[in-house]
C-alpha cells in the first residue's frame, strides 16, 4: 500500500520535450513509472522516448486516461499549465518548477481547491512510492519498500534522510516533497491524513525548516491522529530575517524558529532529532513501541 | 526584496495615495536644500532597511535648514543595526491627530493576501500583534476578487473612524490593494497612516516587500531596488542570482537546496566549524553557475576552506563536477567534496582527477573540512 | 412542513431603514416573520420598529443568531452586500432589488456557490411558507398554508396565480420567486429538488416564462424525480427578440419559445394550463391521481 | 441594447483590435468622399439593427468612388425587416483568405460568460449551431478569473490556425474579452474574423450588446447608443425607463410584473381583443412612473381603450391609483382597472372617485375592455 500513487497510476508529463522534463521522464521511464502521455504546445503528434507527444492536456486526454500530471514548464508559463490540468479533470498534479510568482499561486490555489484537485509543489522533487511509481526528479536508486512514510518541505534534504533510511534497511512507503514555497498545495497536515489512513505507513517521518506555521499545525494533527511521527527541523543557525535559499525558509520576528518548531512537536510527545543521522534511530524506537502495543 | 521609504512613498503618490512633501538627500547640503524648498519644520529620516531606525536616532526633527543640515549631518554615516546610514529623506512634519496602521502581506498559513488594520499606530506592529492580537483587525482578501467593499466598510467601523475620514480611507485601502496586487507585493505597510489635525489622511511611512519570483515582470520595480547597503558579496549573488547569505565564519559551504544547505551548516557547526556562509546553487544549477557560486564563495578572504555538499535530484552530479572541477585547479585551501544522486558515478570520475577531496557523507565530510581548515591554521 | 423557512426563521434586513426597506419589514413583522435585525450603514445603534439596526452584518451577528437575509439595498451595491452576508456565514439570501448587472451576478454566483449559500433572486419576491414566515414583497394575506409548492419566475404573475389557488381553497405549502433575471441564484431545478423532499408538499405549480432554457431542464427533473407538477408559461404572444419587461422575458432564435417551453412538459408528462385560470383544475386533478395511488 | 456595427468597430480600434479603415456616412456625398478617401475597392455597409441584411441588400461592393456613391443611393432609404436605413459605414474591401466566427457572449444556464468560435465565420451562426453544432467551439470564461490563456491555446489548435495566425489571434481575442468585460457586454462577436491575403487579422463585422443594468457606470458606451430606428414611442418609454414595447392593436395595457403583463396579453387575445403594446411599470413604481405610463400608452394615436392591471407586492395599489387617477380626467376611452394585492383598499377607494371601470380579476378586466372597445368602435 501507499497514498496517492502506486504501479497503476498513468503520468501525464508537461513541458516533455523540454531539457528538464526530457531528462528526467526518461528517468521517470526507468524506474517504471507509466508515463503515457505528454505536452508540448507546438510538438503535437511527435513522440519522446516512445511517449505520444500532444500541442495540450485536453488532447491527451481524448486519448488517454491519466491519474496525475507532472509539470516541468517554466515558471512564467507554469501557473497557466496547473490550471489547464486541473481543468482537464486529473486529480493530482506535481509541480516542480521552482520560481512561480506568489500573487499567481494564491490564484491558482483557489482554482485547483475548487476543482478538488492536488497538488505537489510548486518548488519540490516530487511524489514516490519506491519501487512502483516515481513521479517527479528525486533519485530513485536511494528509495526502498518499507513502513516509513516521509514529508519533507526540502528536496535534496529529503534524499539525505532517505539515503539514511535505506542504508538502515529501512525502507519508505511514499515520500512527498512539498516543497519550500510560500503557497504550496499540499501541506504537511494534509499529507499526514492521507498517511494516517494507509495501512502500510507505520511511522512518518516530517522533516521541516523554519519559517511558516506548517510544522506546529503538522504537531498538533499527528498528536490529534494518534500517528507516530518523527521530526526533524532544518536551519538551527540561521540567522533571522534572512532569506535561505528560497522564500520558505526565512525567519520573521520570533515566529518560524527552529526553536519554536522543536518545542511544538516535542509539546506534542513527537521526538526531534537533532541531526540527519539521529533520524533512523529515532524511528526504529517507535516503531518498536507500536510493535509492543500491537 | 525591499525598497526604501523614499521609494514606496514614490509609489504611492503615483498611485495617488497621500503622502507628505519630501525630498531624498545624499548631503549636509542637499538636506538643507531640501527643508529649504519644503519650509517649516522639517522630519530628516535616514534611509536603511533596518527596523527600529527612530531608537537608533535615525529619524530627527528639524524647525530650520539649518537644523536639517546638522541633523543630516549626524545621521548620514551612522550605523544602524550594522547598515551605514548613506541617504536620507526630508519631509515636511506632520501635525498628527491620530496615527493608525494599516498592511497587506501575504498570509502564508491560509494561502491568501490579508489586510490588516490597527488603531494602535505608530509603534511596532509585532510588539502590538503579541500583546494585545485583539488590537489588530485582519480580513482576508478574497484570492480571486481581492478585497471587497464590504470589507472595507467593517474595518471603518472596527476602527471607529467618523464619517469625515472615512471617504478618503477607503480610497487609501483600495489603492494600496491595488498597487500592493499590480507590482507583486509581499508587503505594503503605511505606519503610521496619519490623520493630521488639519483632517487629512496621509502616510507616515511606507514599506514595501516584492516577490523575488514576479520581478521579471515588475520593470519598475526591479530599478528600484538598491542594494547599497547590502554586503558586497550578497550585491554580486544577487547579480549571479545566487542565493548567498554571508555568515562571517571561515569555511565556505556550497550546496544545493535550502534545506541541505541550513542542515550542512548545522553539522559543520557541531564538528566544531564557523560557517562563513550559506549558498544554495538551486536546483538543476549548470556548470557555469557553480563555477560562479565557487569564486564567489572564494572571493571571501576569510575562507579558509570550502565544503561542497550536493545531494542530486533535478541538479546532475556530473554538472556541478564540472563546474568546480574548472575552478579549483589554482586554489590553495582544502576543498572537501560529497556527491551523491542524480549522476553521481558520473561525477566522481570528474572529480577523481582533481586535487578535490571527496567524502562519501554530509557528516564525513563535514568533520573532514574542520580538521583541515584546523590543521591549515595551527 | 415547508422549504427553506418555517415559523422558527431568523431573518436580517439589509437595507431596514430604506423607503422599500422600511415598508416590507413592518409587513414583514406584521405577518408574524422573525425579524431580528437590520442593517444600515451609519445607523448602526438606531433601532425600526423595534428591530436593532446594526452597521455591517457582522455587528448584527455578533449579537444575533440569524437565519436568513433579505436585501433591499440598491442595485449598485447590492452584490456587495450579497458578499457582505454570505461571508458572515448566513446560509440563505433573498434578492429583492432588481437592476444588479450581469456581470456582476456572475461573479456573485460564484462566490456564493463557493460559500454553499442559497440565493433567492434577484429581482424576485422573495420566498413565503403561509402563516409562518414570509422572506419578500409580496402581500401576505393570498396566501393560505396547504400542499401545493409554487415555483415561480415571475412577481406578479405569481399574486395572480396564487390568489387564484387560495380562492379554490388549494393552499400553499411554501411560495418561492426565483426572479426573472439571466443569472438567477437558485433555478427551477434546485427549488424542484427541495420540493421533492417535502413530505407537506404533494403537487407544484411552476410558473415560467419565455426566454433561456429553465423551464426545459426543470420539465426533464421533475419525471426524473416523479415529483408532480403542473405548469404554466407566460409570454405566448410575445414577438422574438423583443424584451419583454426584464432581462428573462427576450426570446432568442428558436430557443426560449412559450411553445418549446410547453412541448418539453408535455413530453415529460406535466399538464400546462393555457390560461392562469386553468392551474386550479389542473392541480386538483394531480392531486386527485395521487389520493387514488396512495 | 445594441450599437451600430460602426460604432463596435470604433471601440475595437481603441482596444487594440484590428479593423478595416473606413468612415461613417448619412448621405451619397459623404459615401463618395469616403471611398474616395480610403482609395481602391470599398463595402457599402447599411448600419441597422436587424440580422439579415446582406441577404436584405444591404452590403455592396463598389470599384469606384462613383460605384459607392450610386451603392449608398440605393441603400439609403432602404427597409430592412422594417427599419429604414438611416447610415452607412464605408470600408476598404478586404482580401479575404480565409473566415473565422469569434464570439463572446452570456451563458444563462451556466452562469458564466461563453466564449466561442468556429472555422465556418462569415455565414449565420446561429444556422450552423442547429445543423453541426461540433462546428462551433465553446469555452465556458472562469467566472472570477477571466479567459485563461490555456483556452485560447486550445481554441487555436481546435481552429487549426497555423503558427503565423497565432500570435495576433492570441491577442484579439484577449483583448476582445477584456473590452466584453470593462463595458459590461453581453454579447461581443465579430463575424467574420478575417484572415487576410496579406496574412493580416481584421474584424470583418462586429456587433455588441450591453447589459441596460450596467449603463449607469458606462457613459461611454451609453452616448452610444442611438435610437433612430426605434418606434417612436419606444423611444419616449426609454426615456422614461419604461419596459414599453409597442404591438400595433387599439387596446392599450399597464402592469406590473413581466410576467403578469404578459399573460394579460394573453387573456386579452383570448377574449378577442388587439393588445396595442406591452408596458410593465416595473416593481415598487410610484406615482409619477405610473402617470408617465398612462400619458405614453395614450399617445398611441391606434389605443381606443386602456386595460390597466396590477397586482400589488413592492408596487403598492395605492401609488398606482394616484398615479393613474391624475391622468384620466379627460380621457375619453374606456378604462378598465384592476387592483389586487399591497393597500389594494386604500387604492380602489381612489379609484371609486374617478370615472375608472374597476374589476376585480384579470379575467373580468379583460372581457370588460374588449367589449367596451368593439361598444366605441361599433
Amino acid at each position: 500500500m501507499s497514498i496517492l500513487i502506486n504501479e497503476n497510476t498513468r503520468v501525464l508529463v508537461q513541458g516533455i520535450t523540454g531539457r528538464e522534463g526530457g531528462f528526467h521522464t526518461r528517468q521517470m521511464l526507468d524506474y517504471g513509472t507509466k508515463v503515457v502521455a505528454g505536452v508540448t504546445p507546438g510538438k503535437g503528434g511527435e513522440t519522446f522516448e516512445g511517449v505520444p507527444v500532444y500541442n495540450t492536456v485536453a488532447d491527451a486526454l481524448n486519448r488517454h486516461e491519466i491519474d496525475a500530471a507532472v509539470s516541468f514548464v517554466p515558471a512564467r508559463f507554469a501557473s497557466d499549465s496547473l490550471m489547464e490540468a486541473a481543468s482537464c479533470g486529473i486529480k493530482l498534479l506535481v509541480e516542480i518548477t521552482e520560481g512561480i510568482p506568489v500573487h499567481d499561486m494564491v490564484k491558482v490555489k483557489k482554482y485547483l481547491d475548487d476543482m478538488g484537485t492536488i497538488l505537489i509543489g510548486p518548488n519540490c522533487p516530487g511524489i514516490i512510492t519506491p519501487g512502483e511509481c516515481k513521479i517527479g526528479i528525486m533519485p530513485g536508486n536511494i528509495f526502498i519498500p518499507g513502513p516509513v512514510g516521509v514529508i519533507s518541505r526540502s528536496g535534496t534534504l529529503t534524499y539525505q534522510v532517505v539515503d539514511e533510511l535505506t542504508k538502515a534497511g529501512l525502507g519508505q512507503s511514499t515520500c512527498i516533497g512539498i516543497g519550500g514555497d510560500p503557497i504550496p498545495g499540499i501541506r504537511f497536515t494534509g499529507a499526514l491524513r492521507l498517511f494516517s489512513s494507509d495501512p502500510a505507513t507505520r511511522v512518518v517521518v516530517l522533516i521541516g525548516e523554519i519559517g511558516g506555521r506548517d510544522e506546529e499545525d503538522a504537531a498538533a494533527l499527528a498528536e490529534a491522529l494518534g500517528m507516530p511521527v518523527v521530526a526533524f527541523i532544518a536551519g538551527r543557525s540561521a540567522p533571522p530575517g534572512k532569506r535561505m535559499g528560497h522564500a520558505g525558509a526565512i525567519i520573521s520576528g520570533s515566529s518560524g524558529t527552529a526553536q519554536a518548531k522543536m518545542e511544538a512537536f516535542q509539546k506534542h510527545g513527537i521526538p526531534v532529532a537533532e541531526f540527519t543521522s539521529d533520524i533512523v534511530q529515532l524511528v526504529k524506537e517507535r516503531m518498536a513501541v507500536i510493535s509492543n502495543a500491537d | 526584496m525591499v525598497i526604501h521609504e523614499y521609494q514606496a512613498k514614490g509609489l504611492f503618490k503615483d498611485e495617488g495615495i497621500p503622502t507628505p512633501a519630501g525630498y531624498a538627500a545624499e548631503t549636509p547640503e542637499e538636506a538643507k536644500c531640501a527643508a529649504e524648498k519644503l519650509g517649516g519644520k522639517v522630519a530628516v529620516k535616514a534611509q536603511v532597511h533596518a527596523g527600529g531606525r527612530g531608537k537608533a536616532g535615525g529619524i530627527k526633527l528639524a524647525a530650520t535648514p539649518e537644523d536639517a543640515e546638522k541633523a543630516a549631518e549626524k545621521i548620514l554615516g551612522m550605523s544602524i543595526k550594522g547598515i551605514t546610514v548613506k541617504k536620507l529623506w526630508i519631509e515636511e512634519a506632520l501635525d498628527i491627530e491620530s496615527e493608525y496602521y494599516l498592511g497587506i502581506t501575504l498570509d502564508r498559513s491560509n494561502a491568501c493576501h490579508v489586510l490588516m488594520a490597527s488603531k494602535k499606530g505608530g509603534v511596532d506592529i509585532e510588539q502590538v500583534a503579541s500583546d494585545d492580537p485583539s488590537a489588530i483587525l485582519k480580513y482576508p482578501v478574497h484570492r480571486h476578487l481581492g478585497i471587497l467593499n464590504f470589507q472595507v466598510q467593517d474595518l471603518i467601523y472596527g476602527l471607529e473612524l467618523s464619517p469625515v475620514q472615512s471617504k478618503g480611507f477607503t480610497d487609501i485601502v483600495l489603492r494600496l490593494w491595488k498597487l500592493y496586487r499590480d507590482t507583486d507585493c509581499t508587503l505594503a505597510e503605511i505606519n503610521p497612516l496619519v490623520w493630521t489635525k488639519g483632517g487629512q489622511w496621509t502616510a507616515g511611512d511606507a514599506k514595501m516587500n516584492f516577490d523575488d519570483s514576479a520581478i521579471y515582470r515588475q520593470p519598475g520595480i526591479e530599478k528600484l531596488i538598491e542594494i547599497v547597503e547590502e554586503d558586497p558579496l550578497e550585491r554580486v549573488a544577487r547579480r549571479e542570482k545566487l542565493a548567498y547569505v554571508h555568515l562571517g565564519g571561515d569555511i565556505g559551504i556550497i550546496g544545493n537546496g535550502a534545506g541541505l544547505v541550513m542542515t550542512t551548516l548545522d553539522v559543520v557547526q557541531k564538528a566544531g566549524g564557523r560557517p562563513a556562509n550559506f549558498l544554495d546553487i538551486g536546483g538543476g544549477a549548470n556548470a557555469q553557475v557553480v563555477s560562479n557560486a565557487v569564486k564567489l564563495v572564494l572571493s571571501d578572504p576569510e575562507v579558509r576552506g570550502l565544503l561542497i555538499n550536493i545531494f542530486g535530484g533535478i541538479t546532475r552530479c556530473d554538472e556541478v563536477a564540472k563546474g568546480i572541477a574548472e575552478n579549483v585547479r589554482d586554489v590553495r585551501i582544502p576543498v572537501v567534496i560529497r556527491l551523491s544522486g542524480t549522476r553521481e558515478n558520473e561525477g566522481r570520475c570528474i572529480i577523481a582527477e582533481t586535487s578535490l577531496i571527496p567524502a562519501s557523507g554530509m557528516q564525513e565530510a563535514a568533520e573532514k573540512i574542520v580538521s583541515l581548515v584546523k590543521e591549515g591554521g595551527s
